[in-house]
């Protein structure tokens, strides 16, 4: 997994320290602070995890593991219209890997990674439970029902024009 | 209507399905709630003339019980509708999840008093016991009898765990509980802590269930402003609280050991059993993990009796069970049926039947760790034993109904997909035989494999199952085997012959224009994203096979039937 | 094991409180079913406008959300309970869809497309 | 204890209640196999994952099949450890195995030695029915160990070393599911971690994805360089172990055979690492009684415990873990690198010969000793006084290429005057060796008095932490001692708190010292085999007609001739070092 460069700022990292603080530095707390942490900084980049890991004083490497263990860390930056496609059986029967394939090929990027400008992330999501609206789309917190091929384009519309 | 001049006093409305397909065209007369079944158009002016202006029921088209062949009118009193029993949803969609006034209402926390005031909690796991509430997360295990494990383990502490870590693709039971009714599970969780002796009680939730995170927090803490949470509840001396633990998206932590790594922080790989969690489980003390539609189910239990619970269901599996309705169904949905009903009345009565009038061809049951069911299970009475035996499982409810167009090869790759990215890699045969199943199903879709790779994959599905270190594992190849077992001739069909019945699988499948069908319309041609369709308006048009990725496009544009997948 | 006397008290209280949530006669009732699947189709702005209206044209309602009803394909649902009438379920319902309910049955008593049956018992009718 | 009965493959055997199907299958001789178990015994470090499912036998009555590893028996359970359907699920999981598993058996460092390909020869697989996508992982070269993770087969023996037992933390399981491997933090190379290089994830490796960094080739080149006079340094701990690669049983003292060997192989002069060790004890031991006699004296600078520092791998520990208290380890080097200092000084004189024209190599049981030669302060003009460090597996290896039978070789003598040693510097290789090596010269120094008896029984053993008190005629001398780091860390941890009732502490990283070390043949996790090594190494401490390191004659002629005495100005700038902060401050990436 590559990472991102970047260099914490102090008030970064006291506000790390303060999430660890507020589940008493216990080890047992990683997950928690992790989504804390996730929360705060759109992802866990290495060395928001070392901080993570000094405080909680548990091994960089077992942060390191954890975070690779559960699909809803993620150690790269999103876009900022992250577009989730729900890839839950329900979904993929009624057409989800087609829908997937629209927004890659509109986006030209494959999932997981987002485009060149920052502005839109492709990941899959299992099953948010709206298997009544299959295929489902989320785009940041907003939920797209019975999406079809075609629909795809007016969905990445409604973002074209915000800068 | 209007001919008789009734349109001010009688209203003609369109609904929703009944979910009585099979004896549609259905019309309901309101207010009486009679049900006429089987209309035909010539039937309507009767039913005008008698029903709505004479106030007559037409007994003709009433609705006949077939069990004891008498006239039923009034749609409430119709075995369909008894189809449906609401105990674990027995909340949702009536009360405000997020007003504890309003469960307190509908019996809530009634229960728990009664458990606390009459009850030890020995004669509480025997009141569980005798309900016979099999644990509804998928394996079955009587809960009563886990509850029982718990309690007589001594330790200093304990715990209740609610393990509302759903990840079955297709599945939303639990969501809707916690959604709908939190307090039902909270209550359970109490009255579990009493029982065994624990004092503090989680619930392990998807992070990817904000709303229902949401409502338990709320319900959590209006629990514990009304002292239905917290020290000496309701003055019986006994402590109880409960805290939240988020999951972060990995599948295994269904699983219970696995859950109970994932709260200590720790990757979310099972343990061998034993120890099993009563004994040795959330920071190395007595444990018991019940699923949420479990816990739903325990306060009526104790408001019902157990003799009132056990008369629900078959012998073996008492009670309701929730399902996620869904895939290629009319009326997808979330539905609560006793034990022992069949597949085929959950699907064609109270699913209202496939999707745009197509073929049922399988339904698959327990997510990923299920297998699918055919026509020949369609009357097989749901319970756990049964589902078992028929090569799927009961898994936590979810329904998946799949029609002809469904490749059943396409569908256990889909399954094995899943598993692949979803097993720990702690064990080899999980780790690397799953992945070796999905390149084998895979090869098979493309057309690279041959007969000899059937029976390999039947062996190493076999050893999978054999040998794997927990559930995931044991049961990941049930989909495979399930659909070899009923679909073997497409198995056949795409190894030997190189074709996929059900026009899926892209590397067995061509797309071509049929010349009588094709009036030059150019729709195909303007969508085809590669443009390799060629041909002047109003020319027959031809696809370039080399060019052609099998999006699909054209064939969903064409209106005229033209372009067939070959 | 337990103090009774100080239970009953507490369960006392409880039925109070129940008394005091039942629905009162007379007022209209509106259940929108806010769980994942519906505030995804929409049901949140059906809510906020169901509320909103009510209040502007003077009906004496009670709006509230709860859970899933069961009923995925047609989200948003709403359940209204007009006082002396059997509950009704609306599928498909949109704003266009809500004023329509409130205009039509919550006025006028009649009927408008898109009624879902109730399809199962609860556990008081399965004595 | 309670017993029960079982019965396995038709033969009843009584257990205690609680054992595993796999021990009791042990009491009949019936050797299940396994690719991840293992016990370290005393070391109170059990690693049963159930994961490699190797050990999966079937059981009466049982749905699936039971890993024999992590399967409790019952009273009246029936057993088959190899049916027909535990015969085919065991190869397909191996065939599963090695589906993902580079085919470059010929050429890897592990061949022979490797307990995979054991176990395909055992189980007959003569070709794999599956074939698909293998695992790649970028190779990672550090100073000591190498990591090949393609080769790699989840086991997780090398994870559970490097936390539980070691609790250095470096390795963790990373990712799931068929991408999941062990790996440093962030995949990055161990170089770039806190790994100090103790070599037990090496050790217990089954595979070759564990290695450690090989300089036979660099080595041979210079044994072949006329210009070059090439001086080795052999540990005390390799004479005990080295035996096994020749299929001696564990515990075969061979010192005699491997001086020969040494001496075939071309080596100029073959001198004995015990010789430094004798002069560790000088310079150490010398500095205990300072520090001592200090503290005695009320001075309340002085800091106590003293804690050792001849283990390279438990100096990377505390440069990590503990930097702020390095002020606190003697500083004193290792033997390994007094011996480089004194080698290419004193006896580089001797003979004549420039610093660039000598190549010291050590023979060590360790894999840490290849990083602790590349240390920048161990460096003159760039020339380290070690020039590289071979482990015991690789002087096997070579002895083997040069096509010696090592069994019929003669016993011979080391060289002059750097071989010559005494029993308290053999007993360096072992838990508790060192301390009492200490203990003989400083109680003597100290009280003037000659001892009585000269073994201490109360500093042997293979607990994980000892204490012990030696009375130094009236003054009570309290000691402590721990192997594995993990034990380490707890003493650590005391003396920060303050609580902390020694006055000198013994540290060795690996367990049992460095009789189980990281280059030695592999224990594989066997307790048996390093207390056997152990048993040798005191049998050849009772043998030396000297066992006190103040007693031998070569080290009185070098303190004469050359250093002085103990910590003197020159003894300080060549037997003495200092200690780095190597915490990981900055959490930039590079």
């Amino acid at each position: 997994m590559t990472s991102i460069k970047l260099k914490l700022k102090e008030s970064e990292v006291q506000q790390l320290k303060e999430v660890a603080r507020s589940f008493d530095n216990k080890p047992g707390e990683l997950i928690n602070v992790l989504h804390k942490a996730q929360e705060i900084f759109g992802y866990l980049p290495a060395e928001v995890q070392e901080v993570v890991a000094s405080e909680l004083n548990v091994s960089v490497a077992k942060v390191y593991g954890v975070v690779t263990f559960y699909s809803f860390f993620t150690m790269l930056p999103r876009g900022r219209y992250p577009i989730s496609i729900c890839t839950g059986t329900a979904c993929y029967v009624r057409g989800a890997e087609k829908v997937l394939d629209e927004f890659k090929r509109l986006l030209k990027v494959p999932v997981g990674e987002t485009t060149a400008d920052g502005k839109f992330s492709i990941t899959c999501l299992r099953c948010v439970g709206a298997c009544g609206l299959a295929p489902v789309v989320m785009v940041g917190d907003k939920t797209y029902g019975r999406v079809t091929t075609d629909g795809v384009k007016g969905i990445l519309k409604e973002y074209e024009d915000e800068v | 209507m209007n001919a008789q001049d009734l349109q001010d006093e009688v209203q003609v409305v369109t609904t929703g399905c009944f979910g009585f397909c099979e004896k549609g065209p259905i019309v309901k007369v309101i207010p009486d709630n009679t049900f006429y079944v089987s209309v035909e158009p010539g039937d309507a002016g009767e039913i005008i003339a008698e029903h709505a202006i004479k106030g007559r029921r037409v007994d003709r088209l009433l609705y006949v019980d077939p069990t004891n062949k008498q006239q039923i009118a009034d749609s409430r009193g119709m075995g369909f509708y008894k189809k449906q029993i609401r105990i674990a949803l027995r909340n949702c969609g009536l009360i405000d999840p997020e007003n504890i006034d309003e469960y307190l209402a509908a019996d809530g926390y009634e229960a728990m008093g009664r458990v606390f005031a009459e009850m030890s909690p020995e004669e509480a796991i025997q009141e569980m016991i005798d309900s016979g509430l099999r644990g509804r997360g998928g394996g079955g295990f009587p809960a009563g009898i886990k509850w029982q494990i718990a309690s007589k383990v001594e330790a200093d502490q304990k715990y209740v765990v609610c393990n509302a870590d759903e990840g079955d693709p297709g599945a939303f039971m639990d969501r809707s509980i916690l959604e709908g009714d939190p307090h039902s599970v909270l209550e359970a969780m109490v009255i579990n802590g009493y029982c065994i002796g624990a004092t503090k009680g989680l619930i392990y939730i998807r992070a990817e269930y904000p709303l229902a995170i949401n409502r338990l927090k709320i319900a959590i803490g209006q629990a514990r402003d009304y002292g239905l949470l917290g020290k000496d509840i309701l003055g019986s001396g006994f402590d109880f609280d409960v805290e939240i633990r988020y999951g972060a998206g990995a599948f295994v932590c269904g699983e219970e050991t696995a859950l109970i790594h994932s709260m200590e922080g720790e990757r979310g790989e099972p343990t061998f059993k034993p120890p099993f969690p009563a004994q040795s489980g959330y920071l190395g003390k007595p444990t018991n993990v019940n699923n949420v539609e479990t816990f739903a189910n325990v306060p009526v239990i104790f408001n019902k009796g157990a003799k009132w619970f056990a008369g629900i269901g078959t012998e073996k599996s008492k009670g309701t069970k929730v399902f996620a309705l869904a895939g290629k169904i009319n009326n997808v949905g979330l539905i609560e049926v006793p034990m022992g009903i069949t597949l085929r009345e959950v699907i064609f009565e109270i699913g209202g039947g496939i999707k745009d009038g197509k073929k049922f061809k399988a339904v698959q049951t327990g997510g990923p760790s299920g297998g699918c069911l055919t026509e020949k299970h369609l009357d097989t009475p749901i319970d756990f034993d049964n589902l078992l035996s028929a090569g799927s499982m009961m898994g936590s409810g979810g329904m998946i109904v799949m029609d002809e167009d469904d490749c059943m090869v396409a569908v256990a790759k889909f399954y094995l997909d899943f598993t692949v990215e979803e097993s720990c890699g702690k064990c080899s045969p999980c780790r690397i035989g799953n992945k070796r199943l999905y390149e084998l199903l895979d090869n098979i879709t493309k057309g690279q494999a041959d007969k000899e790779d059937l029976e390999n994959m039947r062996n190493l599905c076999g050893v999978i199952r054999d040998s794997s270190l927990c559930g995931l594992g044991q049961t990941s190849p049930n989909p495979v085997l399930s659909t070899m077992d009923n679909f073997m001739d497409e198995y056949i069909a795409h190894v030997e012959e190189d074709r996929c019945p059900s026009g899926v699988c892209k590397d067995l499948i061509r797309y071509e224009i049929i010349p009588e069908n094709c009036v030059g319309c150019t729709a195909c041609a303007r969508n085809c994203p590669v443009n390799c369709i060629a041909g002047e308006r109003k020319q027959l048009h031809v696809i370039d096979q080399s060019l052609c990725i099998k999006c699909n496009a054209c064939f969903e544009k064409c209106k005229f039937n033209a372009v067939a997948i070959i | 094991m337990a103090d009774l006397k100080k239970m009953k008290g507490e369960l006392q209280s409880k039925i109070a409180l129940r008394e005091k949530s039942d629905k009162p006669e007379g007022r209209v009732q509106v259940k929108v079913a806010m769980a994942t699947c519906g505030i995804a189709s929409g049901a949140k702005e059906v809510m906020e406008y169901m509320v909103d209206e009510m209040d502007k044209r003077n009906i004496d309602a009670i709006v509230t959300q709860t859970g899933c009803m069961g009923y995925c394909y047609a989200e948003p649902t709403i359940e209204v309970n007009l006082p002396g009438h059997e509950p009704l379920v609306f599928g498909y319902v949109d704003i266009k869809k809500a004023d329509e309910i409130i205009e039509k049955y919550i006025r006028n008593q009649e009927l408008v497309e898109g009624i879902i049956p109730m399809n199962y018992q609860t556990i008081e009718k399965n004595k | 204890m309670e017993l029960i009965k079982i019965n396995i493959d038709n033969r009843t055997v009584e257990v205690e209640k609680g054992t595993t199907i796999f021990h009791a299958a042990k009491k009949l001789g019936i050797d299940i196999p396994t690719l991840c178990y293992m016990n370290l015994g005393d070391l109170n470090i059990e690693h049963k994952p159930g994961g490699c499912r190797v050990c999966v036998v079937e059981v009466e009555g049982r749905r699936n099949l039971a890993p024999a590893c992590a399967t409790e028996c019952y009273d009246g359970m029936v057993v088959h450890s190899h049916s027909m359907r535990v015969l085919n699920a065991r190869k397909t999981v191996l065939e599963l195995i090695l589906s993902d598993h580079p085919f470059d058996c010929l050429i890897c460092a592990k061949s022979g030695t490797c307990d995979l390909q054991n176990m395909a020869i055992k189980m007959g697989v003569r070709s794999i029915p599956f074939q698909g996508e293998k695992s790649t992982y970028k190779p990672d070269f550090s100073p000591a160990i190498i990591r090949e993770m393609d080769k790699c087969i989840m086991c997780r023996r090398c994870e559970t070393m490097c936390n539980d037992f070691q609790t250095v933390g470096v390795l963790s399981g990373i990712h799931r599911g068929f991408e999941s491997v062990v790996a440093p933090a962030f995949e990055r190379d161990l170089d770039h971690s806190e790994c100090t290089y103790c070599g037990q994830c090496v050790a217990v490796c089954p595979t070759g994805a564990l290695t450690e960094v090989d300089h036979t080739t660099q080595l041979i080149r210079d044994l072949a360089d006329p210009a070059k006079k090439v001086v080795v340094q052999t540990a005390p701990a390799v004479r005990a172990a080295l035996g096994e690669a020749f299929g001696m049983e564990p515990g075969t003292l061979v010192t005699g055979k491997m001086v020969a060997a040494l001496r075939r192989l071309g080596f100029d002069y073959v001198f004995d690492t015990d010789f430094a060790a004798d002069l560790t004890i000088m310079e150490e031991g010398t500095e205990l009684l300072d520090r001592l006699t200090r503290f005695l004296d009320g001075d309340k600078e002085v800091k106590l415990p003293m804690l050792t520092s001849c283990c390279p791998g438990w100096v990377n520990f505390f440069e990590y873990h503990f930097p702020d208290m390095r002020d606190i380890p003697s500083t004193a080097r290792s033997p390994q690198q007094m011996f480089g200092a004194i080698a290419k000084t004193y006896f580089a004189d001797q003979i004549e010969t420039k610093r660039d024209e000598m190549v010291v190599v050590s023979v060590m049981p360790c894999v840490a000793k290849k990083y602790e030669c590349t240390r920048e302060e161990f460096k003159v003009d760039d020339n380290p006084d070690v020039d590289y460090s071979i482990s015991t597996r690789e002087l096997a290896m070579l002895i083997k290429r040069s096509n010696m039978d090592f069994a019929s070789l003669p016993d011979e003598e080391f060289d002059m005057p750097m071989g010559e040693s005494t029993g308290a510097a053999v007993i360096f290789g072992t838990t508790g060796g060192v301390i009492e090596a200490a203990v003989r010269t400083a109680y003597e120094l100290h009280t003037g008095k000659t001892l009585e008896k000269i073994d201490f029984e109360q500093l042997r053993g293979i607990k994980g932490t000892r204490s012990a008190s030696v009375d130094f005629d009236g003054v009570e001398i309290k000691i402590g001692i721990a192997h594995g780091l993990g034990q380490a860390r707890k003493l650590l941890d005391d003396i920060k708190a303050g609580k902390s009732q020694y006055h000198a502490i013994e540290i060795m990283a690996c367990p049992g010292g460095c009789v189980g070390g990281g280059g030695q043949p592999l224990h594989h996790g066997n307790p048996e085999i390093i207390k056997a090594r152990q048993k040798a190494i005191y049998q050849e401490d009772a043998g030396k007609p000297i066992r006190k390191s103040h007693e031998n004659p070569s080290i009185i002629k070098l303190y004469d001739e050359f250093l002085g005495k103990p910590m003197s100005e020159k003894a300080h700038h060549l037997l003495h070092t200092h200690y780095f902060d190597k915490k990981r401050k900055d959490v930039l990436l590079d």
